[in-house]
Parts: structure tokens; C-alpha cells; sequence
């Protein structure tokens, strides 16, 4: 199962990643998780591949997508086609138009949401977490926010876990 | 409409990929008003740097003639560009780690000789490019990535330090100063010697975020709110001026330019009989 | 009475501007207002709601960050009131 | 706090860490009490890991102006006591290489990592590679041995941390630390062990005022402020220590002996990994971040009916010759994968007669399973 | 005074000076008009000279704060229509790999004199090695080709320098110049030639603007001032040289280029000198000064009835691998006389099946001819 | 009848391989009369120093432990060396071109940093181990090996930048003034901070007789004739302090030491609970 | 008439100097002068010769810059002249 | 015929043989000249080898000295055994004591006849040339005129020939 995440930089896309890999671990599951960003801090490209498996993982690049989320145009331009058909397509209904791509997709206006519900852009990703698992189904909840606890700043948290839940109830 | 300053520009990769808010913009811009105002063609011109978010002002975005060289070595290759094209303007921009962390030794050498380069160095305060590591300009106690509890070093004043090493020109001037700002690069580009001008420079994304300055406004703020004029701080205590910005002019000297000295000890030998 | 029109023009590159509020913050007149969308990159950018109110003092202009920001003083258009 | 009472907090603590941030806790398990360093991409992480844990050690973090100072003060740290380690990526690697040297020739054990990006130069920052493993070897002036390790995973880059500050204790050498920026920015799952199943290599301190430079294969250490008053050098020395620095004879000794002491050493130095070698008819050698995959493309052509073996590198260098000649022999081919154009490869080619193959793949992204299966398998077709 | 006349007045003198004076003439010959460097024994005297007589050809002599800064602003002179060059030791030569990196990425043309001393570190300063011939090739991070040319007397050390600086230009490619210590400070009568007998490269320098950086495999240079805003940068980048640092693509293409031009050129590049090898039975290979009393050694053998034959190798880098490979089939037995524990010697080793004897000597004193002679001939008596 | 101060030295290597008349020399005798008076015993000092004639002050002759990097690098070295052992004396002894020259960066931030090092800078003018090459102390015009038609750079003011660089403690003096020199380098080695003095040093070698100085003792009486008290030189043009040696107490400061930052960021984690 | 005798020695070690002629040349009163003859390592080494003109101001031996000269101040021996 | 001057750094060994090498050019012979010092520009032993040979020269390392000049003791000691038999010794006097050494040798008062006829201790090395080239007549003494002239600084060259020409009268 290889699941990419991809935006600007700044937007939380490798902490989506990061979150997600851990709850796959701590749903029994081997996962490794990897990212690659443009060579400026905030500008550029980024992207976030998770990669989860039962076995023992040697193949350390994905060669294809189950789930391609697209938190920016160019980001989705670029990576649309490492989607493997029967693939899922998530992505910022704001920031992105897939135009004549044809997928499975699903998508929200996460980051006006984040800033409109939580006076923050940065939670739109954590929305878009609770989107795709409500979607996919593929790890427990209860995991993937034992995972948000772990990764985001204590202070943060509660906010974070209502903005996962908020994304768990959109449609 | 498009800003016409934008023909000094390698158009086709814009918008920069500096973060939203980034002080390195606006010294692009200002340098962008400088050179348009100074009328000074920008083949004229060459650009030298090294590494870091300050060092993409020149590379790529500033269009001329560039040279983006390794961490901290800007200078020294410029040097070596100054000697053989002395006719140019020499510019160098490039970022606190990167003049003065690692290549430090290289821009109070460069002082010292007095050698005819233009160096603007943007002072953010941290090593912006690699994720926010303290740099030497860090203010003492500041977290960083690096410094967890809080920075246990003291911070470089650094155009106090140019001077000391013997430059030509040298200012210090912030990011919300712009007029200011603006004077002093033409001044500092139309000196004949080493000219240096320290440009405190907003950082959200990698400084700004650890002081509570979250948007690059904050930091301007901040600027605007405790800049001290350097001539009013004659007598004041150390500890006044802690956290201030001390803008102004420290230093405008006579003196002869490097690559000068060479040329006359050629000239010399041109009058030698075969 | 006098009145001077059109004296300047304001505009912003949306192509270039990345919603940073500096310009929105510092114009002493308060100038600029904040877009109520997000551009095509995610940004909010600032709309000059008030053009009346400026004073031409180019700050803007010289520190947005994205050259984003264009001033431009016209000759004055006089016309009487 | 000490030591202990970190260790045990962490102890069979699962995490979900990058191969940097794994390399660090390695080095705080192995006694590591002093880093200085410089920020690089994609070496950072270990920076700012040790700076944030240290402290808790009693241990100190510094940050240098530059690569070369990170070096220097590493090994002076070395030498008053500390268990110290630096850590950078291809360029720091070049700046330090002088001091690198002197390491060597002073024989001061610490760990030199670096967390490989793709080169020359600046090239692509963010973006592994394996270009630094000849560089590792040969690229400080002068004739010298080095140790390097190279790991392929996460968990691996924990152990192999501990292994690397042991054997620089033990031979009184610099190790090099071999990531790949695949291996080190990579996230996966690691288990601390407890400390007391560590085996921690001490550092051999004479407390009588002996010859540290001397006198026999690999002399004892002593610390500044043991009242020895001893001399250290990077000039040649004699076996006290004072510089010798015009007879042939006392440079010879001295260079002799610091290469004596790794290549006699070789075999027990050497750690690999075999796969599949009885039987085998073509061999593949690969390490670091490509041994992934490698291993990978090795069980897809078995399940295909290749008779591939698989040998995986865990020491770079000194390298392994013996088993590498032993296999040659074995095998018609010999197939690298490597993020580089061919770098080990070259020295698999000193000791083999059998065709080597680089399966080489530059650019900062990792050999999927089927490009190597792919290469093999059209090679292999040919015969 | 000009360049031509400066040169008319050195025509067919003969002086008594050391490898490093020659080294220096050389250069002059060649055009050189930049010289940024730091003074190091043994290699201080190709600085000094550069002082005293570039000024004369309107050239420029400037001495920087350390040997990082003498090769960036020997290269920021390149780009600035210098043929430019620098001249160091071990220690400095360390410290320039960073920058050696940066000149292959940019493919600036540039002579780098690495006049080596008995190391590694500090080591004997005032000793000669040959101890940096595998650094040359692999100092630098990341893959890159190199190219390194090592005289074996103080008239090669001249005219071979006119070679190094062509090699540069015809390549675009930094060159290293191994002198070693010996002959770098040996003195010896060296005869300069008229300067239309000399063949100098000029640089390919395009009027239009082109891209300088790809579009064929040796892209002409365009030089700073020219009014075409070219873009010069260490990070990967486009033919336009454009930074391009997250395609794969784009570094692939980039390296693998860069590579090629100096692979793919081997055997032009490669330049040697054979004695006796039609009959031989065993070969001695060596180059710069232990090819002196390596040819020494030969003659004398021959005289005993050894039916030796002699490979001097002045290219050292790319490596003469075809003409190796040959001879290696020749023989039973090669012996490579080197001022180090074996580094040449290894390379041979990738390239032939009979065996490779090293004949090492270090600590600063050349092998004598009859080292050489009973290293041999002790081995060819065992069978 | 033998001098007692031997003790200080590594008598088997002795008489030192200075040149006659070598200020390395006298610098070597005033610091063993300075361990002599503190009675610090040397095993509480650590030497550490870098490439060059007056590195051998420390490297070999003093006997304590002793440090001997390479070129430029001793205060990175000694940076770390003192974070390990606080407790100890860590001094620094080498020349303008180590120190200043290649190391100048080093130089710079560990008075910044104001870790507790002591370094004593032996300013000779030049590069003497490798036959007097022009060093960036090397007044402008003096010709060298390198400099055969007259050094075309300005010197460095050496102590002026150390301070402008933020160390505790920073003096100049001369190898004439040997009661001066030696309080001060007891006041250096006692100030906790970074402690920094430029010995003006003579050598005859490489330096003296570019400028008509072939012994010694010619530039020991230029030190005395043309030496000035930085007390007298407020108001002093320019021109009237060229080829001065101004001497005095440059800098004396209250800042916390560098390594003291650290040991205080770790005793926050003693009081820990497990 | 009260002198002080043998109040101050002066130990030159021959084994050390290197005749640089420093503290002949720096010693105010004039205490030393050069020898005649170069010694084994080809100096010539100063002799005290005026041993009774010096003050004592240890600016020789501070300045030696081989540890040669040796100045000991004994306690002072007074005699009646 | 292999000849080594040794000394101190300082008292003009290297220069001696660089007039010798020069001089057996100009007598149309091959010659190569090296030096080593320690690494101190003064303090340490120092030698010169200079090799005089009709034929292109192979050999490096001269592995036998057919003349040796000693100016210090230290430099004696540790380079009296290169002598080959039937080798010639020069020394000066005052500087080297060769004991019970037994070789053809020759000895003056170089140093201090230096300075106390020219006035400066560094013409040992020169009149030392003259004594050599009087008792083995190596090399015809214009041409090592002419070489004294081509490496000395011209201000010095006649005191320079002056002392050159006392050596030859020595005995
Ligand atoms: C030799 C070397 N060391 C380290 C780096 C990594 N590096 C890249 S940018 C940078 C810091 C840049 O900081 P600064 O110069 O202040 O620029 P900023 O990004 O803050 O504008 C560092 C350490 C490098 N590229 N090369
Ligand atoms: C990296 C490196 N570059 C150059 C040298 C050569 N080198 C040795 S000593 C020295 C100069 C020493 O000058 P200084 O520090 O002023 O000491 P001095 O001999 O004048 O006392 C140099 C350049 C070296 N050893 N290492
Ligand atoms: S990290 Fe800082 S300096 Fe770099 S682009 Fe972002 S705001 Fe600007
Ligand atoms: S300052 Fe520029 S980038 Fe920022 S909001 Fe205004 S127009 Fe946009
Ligand atoms: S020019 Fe001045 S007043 Fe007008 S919009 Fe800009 S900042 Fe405001
Ligand atoms: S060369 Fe100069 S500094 Fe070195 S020992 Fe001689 S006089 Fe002293
Ligand atoms: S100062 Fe010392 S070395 Fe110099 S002459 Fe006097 S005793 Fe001898
Ligand atoms: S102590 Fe003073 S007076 Fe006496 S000999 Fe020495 S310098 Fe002269
Ligand atoms: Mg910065
Ligand atoms: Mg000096």
C-alpha cells in the first residue's frame, strides 16, 4: 500500500506522512516513510510517500500510488500520474483542479476550512487525514490519533484531534 | 500590469521560492529599484554568492551575469573575478552563516585588503536555508534546532566587525528601513573599495517562528519598533541596546583599492624595454 | 475647488503574491484590505480598497517582497470641482 | 542525569525515526558524551538530535563555524577525555578530509558520519546518493587505512553506530560513518535495546605515563590532564610522540604500522551478510540504502530461477577481499547496484577475474527491485 | 610588456632551476595570468616565481588567506577570462577538494599543482611523496572523472604544464598537476623553447550566447562581462545552466556527461613512453620521479639479461588502462616503484590477471636504482 | 650553572631550533617566567597550537600536554579540548599567519563565543617556517618572497579586530616589552573569558631583513623606538600611527564564559527525575 | 664606605646561546661584551665582563630567547671598603 | 661523482651546491642538485647533493658521496659515513671536530675567516668553494665564477669572487 502526499512546503504535508507511517505501526504493520522537498525551505514542491506492508519492506521507492493526496497545483501536475489505476485521488478542492483527470477522487476545501474552523491553514492537513480515513478506512482511528498526540505539539493536540475528526465527518 | 523592474529579473522562475513574508524579497526589490535608479546595466554587473535562502536573491532571480559558488567561499571567488574584471560592478549577497559563519574569514580578509566588492549580507539571524540551526548572529539564549535550551553563544556584531577589519564602507540597515536601505546600496555600490552593508532581514519559517514572530510582519514590527540610530548611541549602556538594531553608517574611509595596487605594479613593467 | 484624480495606481501582481500582509500592514493609511478568497496558490491576497488614501509613499512598493506591488504616479489629472 | 538513567528510559522504546535520528541514539547507547558539528543537509538531523539529548548525558553539543572546526574540535575533544563523533554531508566531507588525516596520524578514535547527498559539488542537496565511498578511502593526502561502515536500515543504522565507536576505540582510528541520505532521511521503526546488552568497547587509557604512539601495533591512549605532559602531532612522530620529522626510517615505522594495524585486522574488522552463495552461479554485492532493493531484485530472480547470490557490504573499508575473491570465484558475473557511476565495483574488480557489472544508478532516487532484476536479467540472457 | 615579449626574452635560455620554477615557466608559457595560492612547502616556489613574473605579462599574482580561498578566486578568475591556476601541498590540497568538486561541476578550465610531501597530515613536510596520486582521483564527493598529468623531470615538468593548461581548455575540465616533492625541488638545466614552436589551446569562448553548460558533450564557455547573463552554479543544472535540483533527470544526464568527456577521450588524453617492452617478460610501470631510477633499474637489468620492459606513465588520470591491459597479458609479472605504500599499483590490478607487485618506499628519500633492481630481481629468481 | 626554568621545557631537545635572535625564543622564556610566578603547575595546562615557527613555542618545547594540529586550526581544536576539560588552563601559542591568517575565522568566533582559551599571538609579520612569505600583518609596500615589488594589501590590526569580535581580555605588546608582556600574560591566562594578546615578535630570518632589520636586535630597538601607549593615541591621525606598534590593554570585559553556558544547560537535567 | 659585593650573578649557558647579541645590545649599563673566539657551534657568546655595573633589572634574562642568561640576585653581602 | 655539502640552515650550504651544480652545466656535464632541511628555516641540519655525471642521470639518491663538506659538527656526525672510500673530506675547522675519522681531509677556518675578512659570517661557503676547487680541480674556476655571479645578489658578487679567490689560495 503506497500512499503520497504532496503540496508546497509548509503546508504539514511530511507530517501527514509521519503520522500516518507510525499509526500503521502501531496497527502491527511495517511501514517505512520518506520525503523529498525543492531545495528551499517553503517554496517548493513537496512530497511525502508512505509505503505499508505486512512483510519486511525492500523496496524503498514506490513504483506506483494506492492514494495520491494534492494539496497544490503544480504538486498535482507532477505526481498525477504516479497513480496506479483503481487508485484514490484526495485532494484541496481550493488549490487544486483536476480538470479532465480521471480517477477515484475525493476532495475538500480543507485549508479554507482549517483557517475558517481553527484560524489556521496548517490544520488542513489533519482535516484531510480524517477525510481519507473516513474514506479508506485503511487504520484504526483510534490509531492515527495516538499518532497526532505523538507528533504534534502537546499544546496543539486537542485542536489537531478535532480537526482529524472534523475531516472523519465530511463528505 | 507587471512591475517593470521585472526586466532585471530571470522572469521565468518567479515567483521566488523564498517563504511567503521572506525579508530576502524585499532586498531583491530594493537592489531591483537600485540599479534601475542607478541606471547601471545590469551587464555591467556581476553577481557572486554562495549557499542559503539569501543566496538566491542573485541565484537565480537577480539577472546578470552569476556566479553561485560554495558555502561561504562567495568572496573569495569573487575576488578572483574583481582582479580579472575590475571594470565591473562585483556584487556579492549572501546570507549570515554564509559570510560570516563559515565564511567569515574570508570577509574580514576581503576588508582588510579593501577589495572594490560590493557585499550585502542578510542578516536573518539563522541558518534559514537547512531548517533554522543558530547561527552566529542568533541572539544569545534563542532556541534553535540546535540550541534546544536556548542559544549559549553570543552574537556577532558584525558590521562592527567589517569596520574593525579595516573596510572601506560600511552600514547596517533593516528590512523595513527601505529608503535607507536603498541609499546605502547605491552608496556602498558606488564606493570604490570594499563596501558592506549588513541587512537584518525577517526570517518566519526558520527564525521568526522561535521568538514568537510567527509572519514576516511580525519581525518587521520588530524592526521598525527598536531600531536605534547608530550617532544617538554614543554613551549608551551596553545593556540598553541589547535587542536593538543599531542602523546607520559605521564607516567611510579612504583608502586604495586592492585590485589598483596590482594594476599599478603592472603598469611598471609596461615601460621596461624589451 | 481644486481636486487631483487619479494622481496613482495601485496594483498588485496576483501572480506573484504570496499573502504575506506586509504591505496590508505597514501602509500607514491603510490602503489595502485582505482578499476574502484564496488564490489559485493558496494565498489571500490584498485588495487596495482604498486607493483614495494614498500617499504615494512607495513603501509598498520597495518592501513587498514579491515585487508585487506596483505604484504608479501619473501626471496629475486636475479638475475642477 | 546520567548516562544510565537516559539509557533506561529508553530502553525497548519503539520509535518511528529517520536513519540520522537512529544513528544519533547509537552513538548516546555507545558513550558518545561530545558532538561538533555543522548544519547540512541531509546530516542535520543528527545534529539536532544530539544537541537536544546530550545535555541529558552530561554529554555537550557544539556548533562550529564550519566543517573543518567541527573536525578540529572533535578530535581535541577526543583526546581531553570526550567519545565524540561529528557529522556532515559531501561537501563538510571534503573541508574535513585535512583533519581527517590527522586523525589518522594521531591516531584518535572518534566517528566521522556522513550522511551521502548526491555530488560533485553542491549538485543536488536534498537527494541521496552513494557518491563518497572511494572518497572515504582515499581522500585525505597521504598513504593511510580507513574503517567505514555503511548500513541499510534504519534499525541497522543504530546497531552498526555502536559497532563504528567501538571499533574506533578499539583500532585508535577515525570510523567513517557511511549513510546514505536514503538510509538517513528514510522513517522506520526501531527498538532500543537495553544497555546492559550493549557491548561497549572501553577506551584503553594507560594511567603510567607509557609510549602512546608505540611500541606495539596499537598503543594505549592517555588523556590530557593525566599529568603525562605528552605531545600530540600530525607531523611524524616517534613513539612518545615528538616529531621526527627527516628520518626515513621513523616515517616508515610510523606509516607502516597505522596501515598494519586495519589491513592486519582486515578480516576481523569486515562484517557482511551472505544470501543464497552455495549454490549460486551470479553474484550480487551491494550495501547502504541500494542493499534494499538489491535483496529485493536477488528473491524475485530465485522465485524467477536464477541462481543469483547476494553478498551485502556492512564494512566499506577496510574492504572485504577474502570473501569477495572466494565468491569471484564461484560466480561468471559479479552485478553492483550503488547510487554512484561504479565506485565499488572498482575495488570488487582488484580481486576478481569474473566480469563486474556496475548496476549503477545516479540522481538521488533509489534502484526500484525491477530495474535491477531488469539489468541482471538482460545480462544474464546474453550467455 | 607583453606576453610575447616577455616570452622572446626567456627563448632558448638555459637555467639550473628546480621542478617548481619550471612548473611555473611553464604555466607563463602556456598564458597563464592568474596565480591565486598560499604558501606551502614544497610548493611555495611556483607561487614565488608566479609573483615575481606575472606582473610582467600583465598577469596577476594575489596570495589569499588560505588555500579554500586560493582555488574559489582562481576559479572566479576563470570564469573571468583567466587561464588561472594555483599550486599547493597535501594539507592545502585537502582543504581545495570542496572547491576541486565545484571547478569539475562547472567544467572551468584551471591547473591545480599539487607538489606532494610526505603525509598524510602534517606528516614530513619537507619530504617528498607520491602519496596523493588515488586523492587526486577521488578527493572530491560525489562521481567525477579527473584528469592529473605527473612529470619525471624538470624539463617535463615544463613542458608538460603547456599540456595541463591545453587539457584544461580542451576539456573544460580542472587539471592536477602531481608533481612530487623530489622533482618538484630537484634542480636541473631545462631549456625553453621559442614560443612559436609552442602549441598553445585557446579557449573556446562563444561570441553568441549559447548554452554553456550541455547541448554537445564540451559546450563552448562564454566569459563573464559578455553581456549574457550566464548563470554558473555548483548544483545540478540545466544545459542553460539553470539549477535543476530535483530531477533525476537532470543529474543523470549532467554527470554522466561530464564523465563521458573525459572517459570517452581516455585514449587521446592518455599519454606514456615504452622501453623494451617487444620482448619483455616482465614490466615495471612507474611515473614522476620513481621513474627515474625505475628506467635506471631497467637498463640495469637488461644489462644482467632481465628481459624487462618499462611503462612510464605521465597521464595519470584518466588511466592508461588500454595500454595496462595490453602489456598486462605480455607479462608475468608487473612492478610498480611508487613513493607510497601502493596506489598506482592497485589501479593496475583492476585491468590485468598476472600479479602486481608494489615496490613501496616512503619517508621522502627516492628509491635508488638498485632498491629497484633487487626488489625485482629477487621476485624473478623465485621461479 | 642552568637556568631553572628548564624545568618548564623539554630540555632534550634543546637549544630550540629558533633562528638566532628569534623572538619565538623570548616569548618561549617570558611565559615559563609567568607559569613560574602563578605556580600553576603544568600539568594544569594544555597546550595546543597549529603550524609555524612559533607554534613550536608550545610544540615541542614547553612541556605539558600539548596539542599540535594543523595549520590554522588550533583554536578549533583547543574549542574542543577546553569544553572536555573547563578546568584546566588552555593556551594557545602561534603565529599571524596560523591564527590570523588561515585561522582567522577560528580566531574570530572563539572571541565571540568568549570561550576561556588563552592565545597568545606571535605576530612576526610574515610567514617564517615557509621562507617569508607576505602574511596578512605584513605593512603594506614590505617586500617578501611573494611580494617582490612590495606587499600591495593593508595589514590587519589584529587586536582591534580580536576585540571588535567580542573576547574578554585583549592586549598588544612587544617582545621589548618584556614587564609588560609578562603581566599581561598573567592577566590573560587569569581572565576567565577568552583572553587574547598580539605579540609584536621580531624575526630575523624572514622578516628583518626585507626591511633592513638582518638581526634581531634591529627589530627589538625599532619595537622600542616606535612602540606607542594606545592610551596616547586618542586623537592621533592616521598617518601618525603608521609603523607604530600600539600597545596597551585593548580590551577587558565582563561576559560570561562559553563553556560555563553549557555546564549550566546540563545541570537543568541533573535535577531530572528518572 | 659600604659596598655591595657579588651582590647579583651572571650565568651565561654556553650550551644554549645562539650570540644573538640581544642582551649585549639591550643591557643599559653595558655588562657584556662578545667573544673573541666562535664557539663549537659557531657563535660568538657574551662574557659578563663588567659584572659589577649591573642593576639587576633582569631585562636579559627575561629577554634571551634561548634561556641563556641566568641573573641571580644573592642576598647582599656588604663589606667596609 | 656525488657531492654533499652539509651544515646549518643559514650558513649558505644549498647555495653552494646550486653554484656547483650550475657551474658543471656550464662545463657541459650533467647535473641535478637537491636539498633538505629540517623544518625549521634555520635552527636544523641541512644538506645539499649535487650529482655530476656526463650521461643523463637516473639516479636520485646519490648512494655514495665522492665529496663531503661539513660545516657543523651535528651535520659531520650524521653524514661522515656517506663518504666512499678514497672520498674527500672538507670541513671547517672551527665548526667540526673529526676526531678519529679517517679519510683524505681537508680543513680551514671558513667561518671566522668570513668574518673576520669580509665581515660577515655567510662567505664561509664561498671560500670554502675556492679551498674544494683548488685541491680537486672538478671544474675549471671561471665557470664557477661566472655561477657565483648568476646566484648571488650583484651588490655581493665581487666580495663574493674575492672570497671564492682566497679559498683557492688556502692550503
Ligand atoms: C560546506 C557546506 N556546509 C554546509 C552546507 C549546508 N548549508 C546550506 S545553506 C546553509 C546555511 C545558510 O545560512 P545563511 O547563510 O544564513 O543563509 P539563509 O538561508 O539563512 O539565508 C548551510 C549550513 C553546505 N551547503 N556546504
Ligand atoms: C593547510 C596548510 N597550508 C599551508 C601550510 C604551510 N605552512 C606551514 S607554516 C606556515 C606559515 C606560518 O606562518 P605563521 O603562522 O605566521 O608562523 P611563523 O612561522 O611566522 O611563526 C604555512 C603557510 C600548512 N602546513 N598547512
Ligand atoms: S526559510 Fe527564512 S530565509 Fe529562507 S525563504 Fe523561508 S523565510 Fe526566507
Ligand atoms: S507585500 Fe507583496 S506579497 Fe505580501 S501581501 Fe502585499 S503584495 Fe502580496
Ligand atoms: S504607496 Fe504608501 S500610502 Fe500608497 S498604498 Fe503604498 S504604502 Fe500605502
Ligand atoms: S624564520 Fe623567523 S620566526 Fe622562524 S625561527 Fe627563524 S627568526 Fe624565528
Ligand atoms: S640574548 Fe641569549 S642567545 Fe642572545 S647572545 Fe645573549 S645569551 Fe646568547
Ligand atoms: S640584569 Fe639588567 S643590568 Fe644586569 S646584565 Fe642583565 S640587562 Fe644588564
Ligand atoms: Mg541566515
Ligand atoms: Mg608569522
Amino acid at each position: 500500500m503506497n500512499i503520497r502526499f504532496t503540496g508546497f512546503g509548509g503546508q504539514g504535508i511530511i507530517l501527514s506522512g509521519v503520522i500516518f507511517g507510525w499509526a500503521a505501526i502501531l496497527n502491527g504493520k511495517n511501514a517505512i516513510q520518506t520525503q523529498s522537498y525543492g531545495s528551499s525551505a517553503r517554496g517548493g514542491a513537496c512530497k511525502c510517500d508512505v509505503i505499508i506492508q505486512d512483510s519486511y519492506i525492500y523496496e524503498l521507492v514506490p513504483t506506483g500510488n494506492d492514494i495520491l493526496v494534492a494539496f497544490s497545483q503544480p504538486a498535482f501536475e507532477k505526481y498525477k500520474n504516479s497513480l496506479l489505476k483503481n487508485g484514490l485521488l484526495f485532494y484541496d478542492s481550493d488549490l487544486v483542479r483536476t480538470d479532465s483527470f480521471e480517477s477515484n477522487s475525493f476532495s475538500i476545501s480543507a485549508t479554507d476550512l482549517a483557517f475558517k474552523e481553527f484560524g489556521q491553514k496548517l490544520f488542513a492537513n489533519i482535516i484531510m487525514l480524517g477525510f481519507i480515513n473516513s474514506k479508506t478506512k485503511l487504520i484504526n482511528a483510534e490509531a492515527i490519533e495516538e499518532s497526532i498526540r505523538q507528533y504534534v505539539p502537546s499544546k496543539f493536540a486537542d485542536t489537531n484531534i478535532n480537526a482529524f475528526r472534523l475531516g472523519m465527518k465530511l463528505n | 500590469m507587471k512591475n517593470e523592474l521585472l526586466k532585471y529579473l530571470r522572469t521565468d522562475i518567479l515567483p521566488t521560492e523564498f517563504c511567503s513574508g521572506c525579508g530576502c524579497g524585499t532586498v531583491l526589490n530594493i537592489f531591483c529599484h537600485v540599479v534601475d535608479e542607478l541606471k547601471i546595466n545590469p551587464d555591467d554587473i556581476i553577481m557572486v554568492t554562495g549557499i542559503g535562502c539569501s543566496s538566491w536573491i542573485p541565484s537565480p532571480y537577480f539577472s546578470a551575469d552569476t556566479l553561485h559558488t560554495t558555502h561561504g567561499r562567495a568572496i573569495a571567488f569573487a575576488t578572483g573575478v574583481k582582479v580579472m574584471k575590475p571594470d565591473k560592478h562585483v556584487i556579492v549577497i549572501a546570507g549570515d552563516g554564509d559570510l560570516a559563519g563559515i565564511g567569515g574569514n574570508h570577509l574580514i580578509h576581503a576588508a582588510r585588503r579593501n577589495i572594490g566588492l560590493t557585499v550585502f549580507l542578510v542578516n536573518n539571524y539563522i541558518y534559514g536555508m537547512t531548517g533554522g540551526q543558530v547561527s552566529p548572529t542568533t541572539p544569545s539564549n534563542v532556541p534553535t534546532t540546535t540550541t534546544p535550551y536556548g542559544n549559549t553563544e553570543p552574537a556577532f556584531k558584525i558590521a562592527e566587525l567589517v569596520s574593525a577589519a579595516g573596510a572601506s564602507y560600511v552600514a547596517r540597515w533593516t528590512t523595513y528601513q527601505v529608503f535607507h536601505l536603498k541609499k546605502a546600496m547605491k552608496d556602498a555600490i558606488l564606493n570604490k573599495g570594499f563596501s558592506f552593508i549588513e541587512i537584518c532581514s525577517q526570517c518566519p519559517t526558520s527564525y521568526g517562528k522561535r521568538v514568537g514572530m510567527r509572519e514576516g510582519i511580525d519581525q518587521l514590527k520588530d524592526f521598525r519598533d527598536n531600531s536605534i540610530d547608530l550617532k544617538k548611541t554614543a554613551g549608551m549602556k551596553d545593556e540598553e541596546l541589547e535587542n536593538k538594531f543599531i542602523v546607520g553608517k559605521f564607516a567611510e574611509r579612504n583608502r586604495t583599492e586592492f585590485t589598483e595596487n596590482l594594476r599599478n605594479i603592472n603598469r611598471k613593467f609596461d615601460e621596461v624595454p624589451v | 475647488m481644486i481636486r487631483e484624480k487619479d494622481k496613482i495606481e495601485i496594483y498588485i501582481d496576483e501572480g506573484l503574491c504570496k499573502g504575506c500582509d506586509i504591505c496590508i500592514e505597514l501602509c500607514r493609511p491603510g490602503v489595502f484590505v485582505k482578499s476574502e478568497k484564496l488564490n489559485s496558490r493558496g494565498y489571500y491576497v490584498p485588495v487596495p480598497a482604498s486607493m483614495n488614501k494614498c500617499t504615494g509613499c512607495m513603501i509598498c512598493e520597495l518592501i513587498c517582497p514579491e515585487l508585487a506591488v506596483i505604484i504608479k504616479k501619473n501626471e496629475l489629472v486636475k479638475e475642477v470641482v | 542525569m546520567t548516562r544510565e538513567n537516559y539509557l533506561s528510559k529508553l530502553k525497548n522504546r519503539t520509535l518511528f525515526i529517520q536513519g540520522d535520528e537512529a544513528a544519533a541514539y547509537g552513538a548516546l547507547y555507545a558513550g558518545c558524551n561530545f558532538f561538533a558539528g555543522y548544519p547540512i543537509t541531509p546530516a542535520s538531523e543528527v545534529a539536532e538530535l544530539m544537541a537536544k539529548e546530550l545535555p541529558k548525558v552530561d554529554g555537550y553539543y557544539i556548533q562550529m563555524e564550519d566543517e573543518i572546526a567541527s573536525i578540529g574540535a572533535m578530535i581535541g575533544a577526543a583526546w581531553s577525555g570526550g567519545k565524540s563523533m561529528t557529522a556532515t554531508s559531501g561537501p563538510g566531507f571534503s573541508l574535513m578530509q585535512e583533519n581527517i588525516g590527522y586523525a589518522c596520524m594521531t591516531e584518535t578514535p572518534c566517528v566521522i558520519v556522513n550522511v551521502q547527498r548526491s555530488g560533485p559539488s553542491t549538485g543536488q542537496a536534498t537527494l541521496a546518493a552513494q557518491g563518497d565511498m572511494l572518497q572515504a578511502r582515499w581522500g585525505t593526502h597521504g598513504d593511510h587505512e580507513m574503517i567505514a561502515l555503511s548500513p541499510s536500515s534504519v534499525q541497522e543504522s543504530f546497531d552498526l553506530m555502536l559497532e563504528a565507536f567501538n571499533l574506533s576505540e578499539k583500532y585508535r582510528n577515525p570510523v567513517i560513518f557511511l549513510l546514505d541520505g536514503e538510509v538517513g532521511h528514510i522513517r522506520e521503526k526501531v527498538v532500543f535495546p537495553d544497555i546492559n546488552e550493549v557491548n561497549i568497547h572501553p577506551r584503553n587509557i594507560s594511567k603510567e605515563k607509557v609510549d602512546v604512539f608505540g611500541g606495539m601495533r596499537i598503543p594505549p591512549m592517555i588523556e590530557f590532564g593525566q599529568g603525562h605532559r605528552i605531545h600530540v602531532t600530525g607531523s611524524t612522530h616517534k613513539s612518545n610522540g615528538m616529531r621526527d620529522v627527516v628520518s626515513q626510517e621513523a616515517h616508515d615505522k610510523l606509516i607502516r604500522r597505522l596501515n598494519d594495524k586495519i589491513e592486519s585486522n582486515r578480516d576481523e574488522i569486515s562484517k557482511y551478510e551472505l544470501h543464497f552463495t552455495d549454490d549460486m552461479e551470479y553474484l550480487v554485492v551491494s550495501y547502504g540504502a541500494s542493499a534494499r532493493p538489491s535483496m529485493g531484485a536477488v528473491l524475485k530472480l530465485r522465485e524467477k530461477g536464477y541462481k543469483v547470490g547476494f553478498l551485502r557490504l556492512i564494512t566499506i573499508w577496510p574492504f572485504s577481499s577474502t570473501i569477495v575473491k572466494e565468491l569471484g570465484k564461484k560466480v561468471k558475473n559479479i552485478f553492483v547496484p550503488e547510487m554512484n557511476l561504479g565506485q565499488i565495483s572498482r575495488e570488487i574488480e582488484r580481486f576478481v577475474s569474473c566480469a563486474v557489472h556496475p548496476v549503477s544508478k545516479i540522481g538521488g532516487v533509489a534502484h526500484t527491485i525491477n530495474e535491477i532484476v531488469y539489468e541482471i536479467e538482460s545480462e544474464v540472457k546474453k550467455y
